[in-house]
């Protein structure tokens, strides 16, 4: 068996195509990393809103460095631009938002995500005490739609989608879809099942590169 | 005629106590009161415990106040960030008390604590470690985690333009934990950078009316940095 | 004995009197009834916030006939004016600053007060199944003082200051003062204690109108 | 593009069905969505839930819904008034469920709702009748109810001026209960006064951000009656 030959999507990439997925009008909210970059991949065909947990619906891409303005950053304290139709407001009603489950969609990154759905995105051990949790819990928990934007796997080759995550949960059993840089991969009833592979990947290569038993749609393109 | 505005940073933090409970607004460099935080230090108060999203950056604002050994505990979403220094030097030292908050419930708490409910149940946490010793229980079939208001006994704020009653008005995200820490706080203390006349702000358009803000300190902004990493000490003077 | 020779005060003139109670800079919601007609007679020379349930603070008092607002109206559902410096907002954050205990005085009308500052002014009967309660269980029980502006006796003469009250409360324990057409009252540690009458009427005569016992300040003036 | 304006109060009501929880906005006469009311009339939906604060007055607009006998429940802090001659007929005849809410509560009940809270402690009610088979906790030595959120099915709003994105400012103390209702219903639909084109509406001042809107009618104001108790079926027409 010759090892497959395929090149990884880059982050800008992935950004775009999740980009694509993302439907005109939904309400999204983009956690930081790779789901930061969406914002900029978004096309100008569609009205997509995109809120920040600070108090911002609407924003658009970054700036360019001549017209930054200090007062507008997103959560990941990136400075961005207004689209027309923005509006602002306060931290408890920005999470009335988030919790109230008003936006179509959450994109996250994750250390580890399970085929149940679970997500592991905050503190990389148990005995850290002071992780920083920020707005990834109540998101998770929140929004309609939990989607997940990562690497396929750490940096060592370790899979990031297994059967049970180690790292502590930011939620159990919300994710419902999950971008890597090699594979568009949905979970449904406990089940990884892939709907999308960059080409020149066997599903054999993307098994081995997973820490749990991939399906695969029948229509997969590989 | 009421006239909440004082003369200076230090008349504005008058008569804080060592065992204050402190709420500090801003999220980012964005919207943080930094001239109160300064004057803070100054001040002295002891032992203070902090209610914010982070725990500072690099060495000036809350971590020039971590530094100075005057907070015992924080309460926070968000302490450890690449520029957390003194916050995590404290920490590990032993001399720091935590309580990681999730943002939306840090949020939730905090307006809780204004509006007069003592708790409320979420669903955020469910699941997890933060969730841990918390008491649980089911509505309409889904589990969710009780959590009480967190008031304060003091909150630094920082406003885009208040009137001499106390009504204010942000600046894009500097609205953020601001808006809502005004209203949790027995001594609201606002840092504006405008000061108008009551009458020239939008009645539709004010965030805190002025019910909320007891003392205002005019603090004009000198420049804008575009850069939201760079110390916030040469961005704002006490006028 | 001779029978008292006095004159109760008018509904303004109650109004008049508890105006002049008011501190500079206090925020104030008042109750339909007597209370709504301290809005005409507070002094100008006081900064006093008034508060309405329904999303204003800082109105002032009634337009005159030429220049009504249909948009603003109290709630008493009289259209009302705005002072400057007024804001509005909407029912929650109204009651959050009701609740949240952030304004300094509300005054309600009563059918009954107890000498413990139990009130009851929502319901005449425990057998009413549809009685009208609005804001005043809020208000009452948020409010850091509540004052009560009533006629001392009901049409009929009877009592409405009372041991304890027969309508179903409103509140218990909340009552800090009383002002009536003869009298004002403070309630303190279970006791009503007259600090004030109507010239001509005497302890004994406001006793004879009031169904609990009353203690006198001793520079009462009668 | 993105467009919720809808070209009639009849596309606006479209698939309302019977037996849902309707929330209507408005205090007094001032922001009640009165064409989308008369709508829901026509459009038919039977055996309604009503929340609201209060049961109608006259015969127009909330009374005529409940004299055309479609409602079988209503939530609100004020049935009774001189004018609520329907409700009081109806309720005396047995042909409508009443619960009684504190003002304050309701408020709370459907902020809560918007806010993904399903229940919080409220110290209104406590030895009050209406706590009857509440359940009762102490916090920091004061006694609360717990009181559970109120979402519902639709929500009937008027707002003064939306843009095609569904945000809204309202005007005056026509905000009152139209804001938290647009938060807490599966389906919001706003009759707007006055509609405008996306960024136009001050950023700062949104009251309703569009994300809480499905479905906008709008509705220009005829005439603006001084009289507060006039029918409210001249001042509007739909457009």
């Amino acid at each position: 068996m010759s090892p497959d030959s395929f090149t990884p999507l880059s982050r800008r990439a992935m950004a775009k195509r999740i980009a694509e997925d993302i439907q005109d009008g939904w309400y999204v909210n983009l956690g930081i990393g790779i789901p930061t970059l969406v914002a900029d991949a978004l096309p100008d065909s569609k009205d997509i809103f995109l809120h920040s947990e600070n108090g911002i619906l609407g924003f658009g891409p970054a700036p360019d460095p001549d017209h930054v303005d200090p007062w507008l950053i997103n959560a990941g304290k990136q400075h961005v631009t207004l689209r027309p139709g923005a509006s602002f407001f306060h931290h408890a009603d920005s999470f009335a938002m988030i919790r109230g489950g008003h936006l179509d969609l959450c994109i996250l990154g994750a250390f580890e995500v399970s085929s149940d759905g679970d997500i592991a995105n905050w503190s990389t051990s148990a005995q850290d005490m002071a992780p920083a949790v920020g707005g990834a819990m109540d998101l998770a928990v929140g929004a309609k739609r939990v989607w997940v934007a990562t690497e396929h796997t750490t940096r060592e080759g370790a899979p990031k989608l297994v059967e049970q995550c180690h790292y502590p949960l930011t939620a159990p059993g919300v994710v419902s879809r999950i971008y890597t840089n090699l594979a568009v991969i949905d979970v449904e009833n406990g089940h990884f099942v892939v709907r999308d592979m960059v080409s020149g990947l066997t599903p054999e290569g993307l098994q081995k590169l997973t820490g749990a038993k991939l399906y695969f749609r029948e229509n997969v393109n590989a | 005629m009421i006239n909440k505005q004082v003369r200076s940073v230090a008349d504005a933090l008058e008569g804080i106590r060592d065992g204050s409970v402190v709420m500090i607004g801003g999220f980012g460099s964005v919207g943080q009161p930094d001239a109160i935080i300064e004057g803070l230090i100054e001040q002295g108060a002891r032992n203070l415990t902090l209610i914010a999203n982070n725990a500072g950056s690099g060495h000036v604002g809350l971590a020039k106040l971590l530094n100075a050994g005057r907070v015992s505990r924080i309460i926070c979403s968000y302490p450890r960030s690449s520029g957390s220094v003194v916050f995590e030097a404290l920490f590990q030292a032993g001399k720091l008390d935590l309580e990681i908050v999730p943002q939306g419930t840090l949020a939730e708490r905090i307006r809780a604590a204004g509006a007069g409910i003592p708790a409320f149940y979420t669903p955020t946490t469910v699941g997890t470690i933060l969730a841990k010793g918390k008491e649980h229980r089911e509505f309409n079939g889904r589990t969710y985690v009780l959590e009480e208001a967190l008031p304060a006994d003091v909150a630094l704020v920082e406003a885009w333009t208040a009137d001499q009653f106390g009504n204010c008005v942000y600046r894009e995200s500097g609205r953020n934990f601001n808006a809502i820490m005004a209203t949790a706080a027995k001594l609201t203390i606002v840092q504006a950078c405008n000061m108008t006349e009551a009458g020239t702000l939008d009645p539709e358009a004010i965030v805190t009316p002025g019910l909320f803000v007891q003392r205002i300190v005019h603090v004009p902004e000198r420049t804008l940095l575009t850069d939201s990493s760079a110390s916030a000490e040469t961005r704002k003077q006490a006028a």
